[in-house]
């Protein structure tokens, strides 16, 4: 059962990724890529990382995607202006070179001597959280700072953007 | 001594730098003194080493400091100064100072003297490290500034697009020399692990034998900088087209001291030369070509400098042929006549050409015979000189001693033959210039002023090139052989012909610059040099070497091209294909290059494959942001594909 | 954390306290001049060098930071080349009035994300640094948006350095897939045949690729340097890049080296094409920009030369050409950026014509570095391309050295045309250049520096080799 | 159970779609869209791998991930947006101001 699950989930990520390669809308492309990453949020569950699925529902489709819709209703984008219903001519070039990317990690990532034996334990966010203020302290202090000069530089390019 | 052997590279390296820095605040005469003093320093201290009895002592030496220290290399600046640099250090030095005297009156006029007298200033430091180098890393750091002088000299005045595109040329060309000259030095230092000249030299025998793959590849590296570097076949397309600078810079640079630097470079490191006898002996064999070919080609000019510029090739090609033969001491006193006289005919020339408007055309200057005796009679003791006129004049005695030493060389007589034909196309083409611009009287033409610091640097010229020969006296004559006694410590002596053959050749050298002469004046009297006799324009076009590099570097592709079509429909669409219509792009390109004339140069033919190669990838910069991540996703792949192999 | 990590840490908790006060005195109720918040950041960054002076090396700071000395070299360097940078931007024309506090901090924490890249013992510490490094250089590019291209240059910087991000990333992952752990050290200890663990690497170096415009990641690079303000192009091409690369060096020659001897012919292979293709299509470029970008990529390739010989002197050169290829390169934009238009840089090399004649301390500065980018003596461009392609010829390359050797001799022909440009006659009229103290020596010391490094090579080469 | 290789082909395939719509969509939000889906192929490789060590370093990276992914998110956003503000374009095509200029044969 827990298997299956999984491998369902999986498909749903993968699947819905896909979609937003065909759909017009930018609305309908953003649910696509939220129901992305809500499977992908119960698959980190699947695989024992509860605080993690929790944050994947929380920043990604809390937060970015919310950033995305506000975009497309700011932009006020209507699908004629994205004309591009179809596939552009030259879709084949890239999507065999994707493709091909694919099998080569698939080909590379499969020669990965994996024992089995492992039994699935979950990571407490406790453990997360030991870690994450222990001995990656200083980079957490550092992602602040990241966190900060995008601040500063989403501030000051919307200020001054404004024609 | 050894303590001030800086001083020589060193004051005209600090003359160009104050130049540099202070020149804005110096007069235009005063900048001009200040360089020649500097120039003058520098000889100052050459004749207080040979003073000091530097010609009889061992080799001086003085190591500036340790340059770069990595690992078990440690390359320094440091000087040498034997016999061999000795004699070099003097000639550069000393011609060196008479043109830069030369210049403050030629040069007066011209509104950016700074530019000028920094790069000459420079250009003799250059040169006086290249010659004084103990070890090939500063050799080559003083033969890329002397490159790098050379070429902003030529394209000094660069208003006129054909001066600054010969600048281009030349530097262009010299590059594919210094190219083979930096891949022979890392060659010696992957094999040795250290670049000084002494160690290497003396080592080099040790760990090689003679004929040895290493060996041969070595020399012809190391000759293919030294061909660069003096315009010896096939890399003499650029001094020609480098006639364009001023001319006392083509007295200096590109008949004196920098054409000679590849003379100079194969006499330096002649034991490598020695273990490739093969190689040694096609320096010899280009040598000889170049003779014929330079004064063929010379025969044909109507360009006053081009012809002194041809010229300039076919004699430094005596100066190949004496090298390949072994005998390097001789190869070193054509070396010092040559810089006389060569020297003497440049600015004799510069000051026709400076006189009559910037005329170059020999036709059109003519007839200055009654006009200024001295520039006359330098001009004719140059060209005496240059012909070999006999005893009297130093040329003679150094070219008849290379003409005697290549007898008993392999295939001597053959070199001998070249090189004899060469004397007497030599005196034809040089005495076709005197007769056709000195002759006659009723020239229009005002009077060339030779005024102040001109005069004495062609009294001396003109001197030493009549008396600059008398150290050195032919085989078998009761005269003594100072040169080559003195050089022997460096060079061993060469083996000569019997004497019963000495003479007879000696004879024969004598009476071919005669011969010349006459049929110089013959022709010139019966002006049968036409302009359209086929002979003659192939001639004129340097034997067509242009043409024939666009023949071999373009006809190739197009047979490719043609080829790849004619396959193409046994070929599946793809790749070959594409390659194919590359291929006939490019040929395409080639056709309408030469077309349009813009391919008329050999180096030209190259620059048409970069300029194809930079138009096809500037095509892919199209700002198209999905390209730029579909070639970053591409070499991703490629780089991962590589671990699936 | 001890109080010995404090010191150790000094130098960020300076930069980023500077980050902090530039912005705190910007939105001071009272008006805070540029030339006050300017000083002030240059104080901070020259206070976080002078901190560096305290660290005792060598020592780890929870596993993620390493504080040796060769961080400590390239730390102290970037902090100069930042106040340089800053220095560069006040006196810059096309953005005047736009050098506000937002600015200086992006400036301050670009730096210490290039410091925490060079000193990071844990990949994830290289990613943050990367990043810290990469976020406030999307908006310096698109810098003053109403500059035309400022804002394509930000769109495609930001969602091409993303692009590269994901690669990096990616890698990460996996190499922490394959082994359980991102500390380096750790990573280095294993002396195991791991697969997975090379296919990281080649990742990481994809990222990495990007960032040093090496080919065929290279084409983003001279969109951006067209784009971005002159001195942000002189950050590019100078410091930041330099920062990335030394992170490579630290990854592949100090810490997995098994990794490195593994991955040496694809550096060979990157670097024999980042050379050709870099030079090629500088050669006939017009825009000065653009054409120094390309000339950055094909240096890049001569560095890979050197990591690609794959030996401890390798190593040293790809070190002493990073720096002087810094040099080098600061020294150049900061030309384009003295001659700037008052509304943006000059574009097409015939704008510079006779710019050199006109400002002869200019000028021998512009002759000093194109001639040390060209690779002549007596400049440390020479010694540095010596370096490498010597290291290549030792570990047996011949062939990838005589490749470089002819690249280099390709590369004379446009740094001269440069030149040429540069000191010829100026026919059409003559614009006022107003020329500022500080752009003209900023230029001069690093000219300086060049011929410097290049006459004396010993001091730097010593203090290298000892890293 | 769920062997590691299994999520992180997943994993593979998620970056590859990702992939491809960032080279095949030309509209700057769908591109930013597949830059989100690449970064979260590599986050389910994290935490699986995180799971397989069972330590928490996996998890932590994803972490970081997501602050790094939404910082720049945030600023490539705004770029956006200041792209349609200023030339109302919202098509990769239309940005292709700064290129090579092969209009004029080289000299």
């Amino acid at each position: 059962m827990y298997e299956v699950i999984f491998y369902l989930t999986a498909a749903i990520a993968v699947l819905a990724a896909g979609a937003i390669l065909k759909v017009s809308h930018p609305v309908h492309a953003a649910l696509y890529l939220v129901i992305s990453l809500l499977a992908l949020a119960l698959i980190f569950f699947l695989l024992g990382a509860p605080l993690l699925a929790a944050l994947q529902v929380m920043i990604y489709a809390g937060a970015i995607m919310v950033l995305f819709l506000f975009l497309i209703m700011v932009m006020n984008l209507r699908s004629e202006r994205n004309q591009s219903l179809s596939l552009p001519s030259g879709w084949k070039g890239p999507a065999i070179l994707a493709l091909i990317l694919w099998l080569e990690l698939m080909l590379l990532l499969n020669r990965y001597p994996a024992e089995e034996t492992n039994e699935m334990t979950a990571i407490e966010p406790k453990a997360v959280g030991h870690a994450l203020f222990g001995p990656y302290l200083v980079l957490v202090e550092a992602a602040a700072v990241l966190l900060l000069a995008a601040l500063v530089a989403a501030l000051y390019l919307s200020r001054k953007g404004r024609s | 001594m050894s303590q001030f052997l800086w001083l020589i590279p060193g004051t005209p390296m600090l003359g160009a730098l104050i130049i540099a820095l202070l020149g804005g605040l110096l007069q235009r005469r005063h900048l001009a003194i200040m360089a020649t003093c500097a120039a003058a320093i520098a000889f100052l201290v050459v004749l207080l080493t040979w003073l000091a009895g530097a010609a009889t002592s061992q080799p001086l030496q003085q190591t500036l400091y340790t340059w770069i220290a990595v690992g078990d290399w440690n390359p320094t600046i440091g000087f040498i100064l034997d016999r061999l640099a000795l004699i070099m250090v003097s000639v550069v030095s000393g011609v060196g100072l008479l043109i830069h005297i030369y210049s403050i009156s030629f040069m007066a006029e011209d509104s950016d003297q700074r530019r000028y007298y920094f790069f000459l200033n420079l250009f003799l430091a250059g040169m006086l490290i290249l010659v004084l180098a103990d070890n090939l890393l500063l050799l080559y750091l003083g033969w890329e500034l002397v490159g790098l002088c050379s070429f902003a000299l030529i394209g000094f005045w660069y208003h006129e697009p054909m001066r600054a595109s010969a600048g281009r040329k030349a530097f262009i060309t010299t590059r594919i020399g210094d190219m083979s000259l930096a891949l022979g030095i890392f060659l010696l230092y992957s094999q040795f692990n250290d670049l000084s000249l002494s160690y290497l030299l003396a080592n080099a025998a040790a760990q090689w034998e003679a004929g040895s793959q290493l060996a041969i590849l070595t020399a012809l590296l190391i000759l293919g900088g030294a061909i660069g570097k003096s315009a010896q076949l096939p890399l003499q397309v650029w001094l020609p087209d480098a006639m364009a600078g001023p001319s006392p810079v083509s007295a200096l640079i590109h008949a004196a001291t920098m054409v000679t630097a590849g003379v100079y470079l194969i006499a330096r490191t002649y034991p490598l030369f020695e273990l490739a006898p093969h190689v040694q002996w096609s320096v010899a064999a280009i040598g000889a070509i170049t003779i014929i070919y330079g004064a063929s080609a010379a025969l044909a000019q109507n360009d006053f400098k081009r012809i002194l510029a041809y010229s300039t090739i076919s004699q430094v090609g005596y100066m190949f042929l004496a090298l390949g033969c072994g005998a390097y001491a001789l190869a070193l006193f054509h070396l010092v006549t040559h810089a006389f006289f060569k020297s003497l005919l440049f600015l004799a020339a510069g000051t026709v050409i400076h006189s009559s408007g910037n005329e170059h055309n020999i036709h059109n200057l003519g007839r200055l015979g009654n006009h200024s005796p001295l520039v006359r009679w330098s001009f004719l003791i140059g060209a005496a000189s240059l012909a070999g006129f006999p005893l009297i004049t130093a040329g003679f005695y150094s070219k008849e001693a290379i003409l005697t030493a290549t007898w008993s060389a392999p295939a001597g007589p053959l070199l001998w033959v070249f090189a004899a034909f060469g004397v007497l196309l030599t005196a034809v083409y040089i005495f076709r210039v005197y007769f056709l611009v000195f002759q006659g009287s009723q020239s229009s033409a005002s009077m060339p002023s030779v005024s102040g610091s001109m005069t004495w640097p062609l009294l001396i010229l003109a001197l030493f090139s009549l008396i600059g020969g008398f150290v050195e006296f032919p085989e078998g004559w009761p005269a003594p052989h100072l040169w080559s006694t003195w050089l022997e410590d460096e060079f061993k002596s060469v083996v000569l012909p019997p004497l019963a053959i000495a003479y007879s050749l000696q004879f024969i050298t004598s009476l071919l610059p005669l011969i010349g002469i006459v049929l110089a004046f013959v022709l010139v009297r019966r002006k049968q040099i036409g302009h359209s006799l086929p002979i003659i324009v192939f001639l004129r076009r340097g034997w067509g070497f242009d043409a024939l590099y666009q023949t071999m570097l373009i006809q190739p592709y197009f047979s490719l091209a043609r080829f790849l079509k004619n396959t193409d429909t046994l070929l599946v669409e793809g790749t070959l294909q594409k390659l194919t219509h590359a291929c006939l792009i490019f040929a395409t390109a080639c056709r309408s290059g030469v077309e349009h004339g813009v391919l008329d140069k050999s180096i030209n033919g190259l620059l048409a494959g970069l300029r194809f190669g930079y138009a096809r990838l500037s095509a892919t910069q199209n700002g198209l942001l999905t390209r730029y991540a579909l070639m970053i996703s591409a070499g991703a792949v490629f780089l991962l594909s590589y671990w699936l192999w | 954390m001890h109080s010995a990590d404090l010191i150790s840490l000094a130098p960020f908790i300076v930069l980023i306290l500077g980050g902090l006060t530039v912005l705190a005195l910007g939105i001071w109720p009272q008006h805070v001049s540029t030339r006050t918040l300017a000083t002030v950041s240059a104080m901070f960054l020259l206070l976080g060098a002078a901190t560096t002076v305290l660290w005792e090396t060598p020592q780890t700071v929870n596993n993620m930071l390493i504080i040796d000395n060769l961080g400590r070299l390239f730390a102290q360097f970037f902090m100069f080349g930042a106040v340089a940078i800053i220095i560069l931007s006040f006196n810059y024309a096309p953005t005047k009035n736009e050098v506000r506090e937002e600015y200086l901090s992006l400036i301050l924490f670009a730096t210490l994300g290039m410091t925490l890249l060079v000193t990071s013992h844990n990949l994830v510490t290289a990613f943050v640094g990367l990043e810290i490094l990469a976020v406030p250089l999307f908006a310096l590019v698109a810098w003053k948006p109403t500059r035309s291209g400022a804002i394509e240059g930000g769109v495609k910087y930001a969602i091409l350095a993303g692009f590269a991000a994901a690669f990096f990333l990616y890698g990460i992952t996996i190499a922490y897939a394959s082994t359980g752990t991102l500390n380096l050290a750790a990573l280095g200890s294993i002396t195991t045949d791991n697969y997975l663990l090379i296919v990281a690497a080649t990742l990481i170096l994809v990222g990495v690729g990007f960032k040093l415009a090496l080919v065929p990641f290279h084409m983003w690079a001279p969109d951006i340097y067209q784009a971005a303000p002159a001195p942000i192009t002189a950050l590019f091409a100078s410091i930041a890049k330099v920062a990335v690369l030394v992170f490579l060096i630290r990854l592949l020659c100090l810490q997995l080296q098994n990794i490195w001897e593994a991955l040496l012919p694809l550096l060979g292979i990157l670097a024999v094409v980042t050379m050709i293709v870099g030079n090629l299509l500088a050669l006939y470029q017009q825009n000065l920009k653009r054409l120094l970008a390309y000339s950055s990529i094909a240096h890049l390739g001569y560095i890979l030369v050197a990591l690609s010989a794959g030996n401890s002197l390798g190593r040293d050169a790809a070190i002493y050409y990073a720096l002087t290829y810094a040099l080098m390169n600061l020294c150049i934009f900061a030309v384009v950026a003295a001659f700037s238009r008052p509304d943006q840089d000059r574009q097409n090399l015939e704008e510079y014509r006779g710019l050199g004649r006109r400002h002869p301390t200019l000028g021998i500065a512009i002759g000093i570095c194109l001639l040390a980018l060209a690779g002549l003596p007596p400049t440390a461009g020479f010694i540095a391309k010596l370096l490498a392609f010597g290291a290549a010829i030792k570990a047996g390359y011949l062939i990838l050295a005589v490749i470089a050797v002819i690249n280099t001799a390709l590369s004379f022909y446009y740094y001269l045309r440069i030149l040429i440009v540069f000191y010829g006659e100026k026919s059409t009229k003559q614009d006022v250049i107003h020329l500022s103290q500080g752009t003209l020596s900023i230029v001069i010391i690093s000219s300086l520096l060049i011929i410097g490094l290049g006459i004396f090579p010993g001091w730097i080469l010593d203090l290298i080799e000892t890293l | 159970m769920i062997p590691l290789t299994h999520s992180l082909i997943i994993a593979a395939l998620l970056f590859s779609l990702g992939l491809l719509i960032i080279l095949l969509r030309r509209e700057l939000l769908f591109i930013l869209m597949g830059l989100e889906v690449m970064f979260n192929g590599a986050a389910l490789t994290a935490v699986a791998a995180g799971q397989y060590w069972n330590n928490a370093d996996g998890q932590v990276l994803t972490i970081f991930l997501m602050v790094v992914t939404a910082a720049e998110l945030a600023v490539a956003l705004i770029l956006v947006w200041l792209a349609y503000e200023h030339f109302k374009v919202t098509q990769i095509d239309m940005l292709t101001q700064l290129k090579d200029d092969t209009r004029g044969e080289p000299p």
